[in-house]
């Protein structure tokens, strides 16, 4: 018994293992959590113990988080974190009878999941039992000279799913392809991505973008539209450069933060997304300024990146994609208040993925400038803002519903990690796709 | 004893192990329990003082096994065995045929009357081998060196692209994913190199995985 | 005593994994806290190996669908397993080991070629793809490296005209290994971080894989699995200590001190550039193991046979 | 152990061998069946070197010898399997009832 305790004493005190679904809404939210100290967030619910959902549970996620719920060790717990302002009731999150809600800040999420796993571990709450019946996914359906199903040995559908089949490969061995669909939960995917693959090997040989997880169905109760982000309100109201710039950074330091775990850097990425909230404080701003300056210089990007060509064709209004391709167009340009401040856009860091990560890098770095040489300058407001993805418009579509559309092409013929890096370094935001009306998915 | 009892054991082990390997539907499977066969065998080796050999034959052997699980996983249809299958040809003739030679060469073993000269305890068995390798022997150790020279070479000849000076030259361009796509062919590629990139198959899809 | 002899040796072996394997966690987790800009807390740094190790022992393993069990169950102890037997041939001091064979060395060669089986079992089983391709992927790893591991160990071996670890240790008591073969002991660290799969050269078990052939394990299974693959960073920074650094030799300080001193430097090394270089992209890898890495090994190998011969004659 | 009773374990795995290279179709596994034997000829080499020829070295390297051939046997047939998966997508012997190219 004594053991016992100690056990528990010592595993209460271990940051509590996280899982993220990532919901409507939830995107920035996410980010934060991999910062807390308190929690310990997994890329998969196997070595998780809580499932934290976060945002509103759209109809689309619900079988992939049951799945996930269900995939986690027991004992498990399910918190989620909703809105502080009372029920959303387009969320599905209902699925999960005894969740722990919270709301609140990170800090706060952190802490109530942390003390809510003390207490699943001390036995004080009743762990989350299984959701989803325990039954064969593909039952046996062979029958035949070989239990197949089929003629020969090759034929048939012996569990319910194809056999492997054979299609032709940069060998000329023609070997198997395995078909798979990945995401919506997948980490090292942009969340919410699904991705339907065709692996040979771990090259992708083919890849399309499946059914967007965060679109509404008919029937389902609008969101509350979030408040207009800095970037939305500069496109009809004068902004401080400063204030936009920063926020240009921050954006920025977020996404490398997501690179940099990624790459197996966590530390990093906790180090980045500290600095991206402490921006305002010149000192950290300058900190974050050189950190970004090294990665960008070293040869890392160049090791550890590769493939993923674009031609800068087709990619008008996508920002720093675009102008890492070559491309020249960047809105500031046409900003009197920014020539005043001697802004030239950054441009053709190279059209792969080493070079968007390198433009994005020099970007945020080039911001954290403008930012500190702004002083009290406000932009012009001409209806149109160069947002951190892209361009920005009242009426355009957002820049993620085209960079959703570049995904499959990108990814084509790359080794699974590069494949990866390849999608990252586009920094899509599939939720944003969703919000487009025409649902620039397929 | 305790040598004796540790060497019926491990006698036992590989011969029941090479038994399964054909006994199993799963490739992995077969190719490990092969190891196993070679690894108790290597263990005797190690107990018959003939330590640099048994280590050796588990060293070599390792790598040998994997690469003939990922071999098997790219070229056979059922890798894992999940659906039941027999794939033996001539089946009686060949369990004869074993038991035939296993007759044999055990009343080769059985009867044969072989000295009884006992290795003596205190010889230093890897140093005498290394100076046999490189003194007496030297011939044979060099022989050895070039028919395994030769063998890449031949492999890596049979295995590229195309051949019989055509298509294998074409230097190191990356290769198109679709073949009819390549303009110029694929490079050569050895067999390790291969093994190793291989496609899988793999009947059954990783449903449980946590793509969700 | 003879009969007690193989209690107290599994006793030593077990012993060295467990304080080897909580000396590397609580350094990871150290590095981790400075990059991450939290500050060095050595005192939490050192509980946080054993809080997470509790939180997962406590946790019941989940399955998958039609998983090989046999192999899942063999994968993780198997890689413990064979790092206990790599540490069991290396001497902490003169005589002070679990078993001096004199052919240590080809011994911890045949340990270490078998991690490659471990990793792949441990891939293979839960029937899943993310593990599946981490498996695939270690076996290219493995091939790349393999080869000039064992050479530049040869070449560690020659000074002595010994494969035993402890002759090879003597043998330097002169000279270490480490300035007589300059490339020897990087080309070891890089081999060794490839065979340990470790930090930048993670891939089987790589992020971009959510967690590569460990994805689909959980609970103890995992736990044991963690451990493992931290034994066998250990087993590595121990033996490229006693091929290269010297071993127990030293001034003043008793020889277990200096071998274990040796071997926590070398984990300091090993450990630091998980957190400071990012992931290697396999090709780059397999093309770096076959042009750079090998033909250097050999040049080494090379180098340290002319000197063992002049020094010899 | 004595030297017969390790003869008899070398020709049973033998035995084994010949079994599994003659009733097998996959080429893989023809080649499991071959190692098999080399493992059967590597024991009973050492086994007589142990117990019947006083330890002479020139036992050890017959072994080495078996040792590559058992190399040469995997490279060979490795690439064989390639090649001929190349040209006729054969991966059993009943798929090659011609043997020219």
């Amino acid at each position: 018994m004594g053991l016992n305790s100690l056990r528990i004493r010592l595993a209460g005190a271990a940051p509590a293992p996280v899982f993220v679904v990532c919901g409507l809404g939830g995107r920035e939210r996410v980010v934060d959590l991999y910062a807390e100290p308190g929690l310990q967030v997994y890329s998969t619910p196997r070595h998780a113990g809580v499932l934290l959902v976060v945002g509103r549970l759209t109809r689309g996620l619900v079988a992939p988080a049951l799945q996930a719920h269900d995939q986690m060790a027991s004992p498990r717990l399910v918190v989620r974190w909703t809105a502080a302002d009372g029920d959303d009731p387009g969320d599905h999150g209902d699925v999960f009878p005894n969740a722990v809600v919270a709301h609140g800040s990170a800090a706060e999420v952190a802490a109530a999941v942390a003390a809510a796993h003390r207490e699943l571990l001390a036995g004080d709450r009743p762990p989350s039992a299984a959701l989803l019946a325990d039954i064969e996914p593909a039952p046996w359906q062979g029958v035949g000279p070989y239990g197949t199903g089929g003629t020969g040995m090759t034929g048939g559908v012996p569990f319910g799913r194809p056999m492997a089949a054979r299609a032709a490969d940069r060998d000329d061995l023609e070997l198997d392809q395995l078909k798979l669909r990945l995401g919506p939960l997948l980490p090292s995917l942009p969340s919410g991505l699904v991705l339907d693959v065709a692996l040979q090997g771990d090259v992708v040989q083919s890849a399309a973008v499946g059914d967007n997880p965060y679109r509404l169905y008919a029937g389902d109760p609008v969101p509350a539209a979030p408040a207009p982000g800095l970037f939305e309100r500069a496109c009809h109201q004068p902004v401080r450069i400063a204030e936009l710039e920063r926020a240009r950074a921050r954006h920025h330091l977020r996404w490398a933060a997501g690179l940099a775990r990624l790459v197996g850097l966590e530390a990093l990425g906790v180090r980045l997304t500290t600095l991206s909230a402490r921006l305002a404080a010149s000192e950290e701003s300058a900190q974050a300024e050189r950190l970004l300056t090294r990665i960008g210089r070293s040869r890392w990007v160049a090791g550890t990146f590769a493939g993923g060509d674009l031609d800068d064709a087709g990619l008008a209004g996508l920002g720093p994609v675009a102008r890492a391709a070559g491309s020249e167009e960047d809105a500031r340009t046409h900003d009197p208040a920014y020539r005043a401040l001697g802004f030239e856009p950054v441009l053709g860091e190279g059209g792969d993925t080493p070079g968007r990560v390198r433009q994005r890098l020099a970007e945020a770095v080039q911001a954290l400038r403008l930012a500190t040489a702004a002083g009290d300058a406000t932009t012009t407001v001409s209806g149109v803002v160069e947002g951190p993805r892209g361009r920005l418009g009242r009426g355009a579509p957002p820049p993620s519903a085209a960079l959703v559309d570049l995904v499959a092409g990108v990814v084509e013929g790359l080794e699974w990690g590069d494949a990866v890096a390849a999608i990252a370094s586009l920094d899509l935001d599939v939720e944003e796709a969703a919000r487009h009306p025409q649902m620039a998915m397929p | 004893m305790i040598t004796d009892v540790l060497s019926w054991g491990l006698a036992a082990l590989s011969l029941w192990s090479a038994w399964r390997v054909f006994r199993t539907d799963s490739m992995m499977r077969a190719a490990y329990l092969l190891l196993a066969s070679f690894a108790a065998v290597g263990a005797l080796l190690v107990l018959l003082s003939a330590e640099f050999l048994g280590l050796v034959l588990v060293l070599m052997m390792a790598g040998e096994m994997t690469i003939m699980v990922v071999f098997m996983v790219m070229f056979m249809m059922n890798p894992a065995g999940l659906n039941p299958m027999t794939m033996v040809h001539q089946h009686r003739a060949a369990v004869a045929a074993g038991i035939v030679s296993f007759a044999g060469l055990a009343l080769v073993g059985v009867a044969g009357d072989f000295p009884d000269r006992p290795a003596a305890d205190e010889v230093t068995t890897t140093s005498a081998l290394g100076f046999e390798l490189l003194g007496d022997s030297m011939l044979i150790f060099q022989s050895a060196g070039v028919t395994l020279l030769a063998t890449m070479i031949g492999a890596v000849a049979l295995t590229s692209r195309g051949g019989r000076f055509g298509d294998a030259h074409a230097g190191s361009d990356a290769p198109a994913l679709a073949p009819e796509a390549t303009a110029s062919p694929a490079p050569a590629t050895d067999a390790v190199e291969e093994g190793a990139h291989a496609a899988h198959e793999h009947d059954r899809h990783g449903a449980e995985g946590e793509a969700g | 005593m003879t009969v007690w002899a193989p209690a107290v040796a599994a006793v030593g072996v077990g012993a060295a994994l467990v304080t080897g394997t909580w000396a590397v966690a609580t350094l990871d987790t150290a590095v981790a806290g400075v990059v991450a800009g939290r500050g060095l807390h050595l005192r939490r740094a050192a509980l946080a190996p054993l809080r997470r190790a509790a939180l997962l022992a406590g946790r019941h393993p989940v399955t998958t669908e039609r998983p090989d069990a046999p192999a899942w169950v063999v994968a993780g102890p198997l890689l413990l397993a064979l790092a206990g037997a790599a540490l069991s041939a290396l001497p902490l001091a003169e005589g002070l080991a679990v078993a001096d064979v004199p052919d240590g060395l080809v011994l911890y060669g045949a340990a270490m070629a078998l991690v490659m089986v471990a990793v792949f079992l441990h891939g293979w089983a839960p029937n899943s793809v993310f593990p599946l391709i981490g498996a695939y992927r270690f076996v290219a790893q493995a091939l790349s490296y393999q080869i000039a591991l064992f050479l530049v160990l040869l070449g560690a071996a020659l000074p002595a005209g010994s494969l035993g670890l402890g002759a090879i240790v003597e043998a330097q008591s002169e000279l270490w290994n480490v300035i007589r073969q300059p490339l020897g002991l990087p080309l070891f660290l890089v081999a060794g971080t490839a065979l340990s799969f470790w930090g930048p050269l993670a891939l089987p078990d790589g992020e971009d894989l959510a967690g590569g052939t460990a994805a689909e394990s959980s609970g103890r299974e995992l736990l044991v699995w963690r451990t493992a693959r931290a034994a066998v960073l250990v087993a590595t920074a121990a033996v490229a200590a006693a091929c290269f650094l010297g071993g127990w030799l030293g001034p003043v300080l008793p020889g277990p001190v200096w071998m274990v001193a040796k071997t926590l430097a070398l984990l300091v090394i090993l450990v630091v550039p998980a957190h400071v270089v990012p992931r290697v992209r396999i090709e780059r890898f397999v093309s770096f193991g076959w042009t750079i890495l090998l033909p250097l090994s050999l040049v080494d190998v090379f180098a340290a046979g002319v000197v063992a011969l002049r020094t010899s004659t | 152990m004595n030297l017969e009773a390790l003869l008899v374990t070398a020709a049973g795995l033998f035995g084994i061998g010949v079994y599994g290279a003659l009733s097998q179709q996959s080429f893989v596994m023809i080649m499991m069946g071959v190692e098999l034997m080399i493992n059967a000829a590597i024991l009973a080499g050492v086994a007589l070197w142990a117990e019947s020829a006083a330890g002479a070295p020139e036992g050890q390297m017959l072994v080495i010898v078996a040792m590559t051939v058992m190399a040469v046997e995997m490279a060979v047939g490795f690439a064989l399997v390639v090649a001929v998966f190349r040209v006729r997508k054969a991966d059993i012997t009943e798929k090659l009832r011609r043997l020219r190219g």
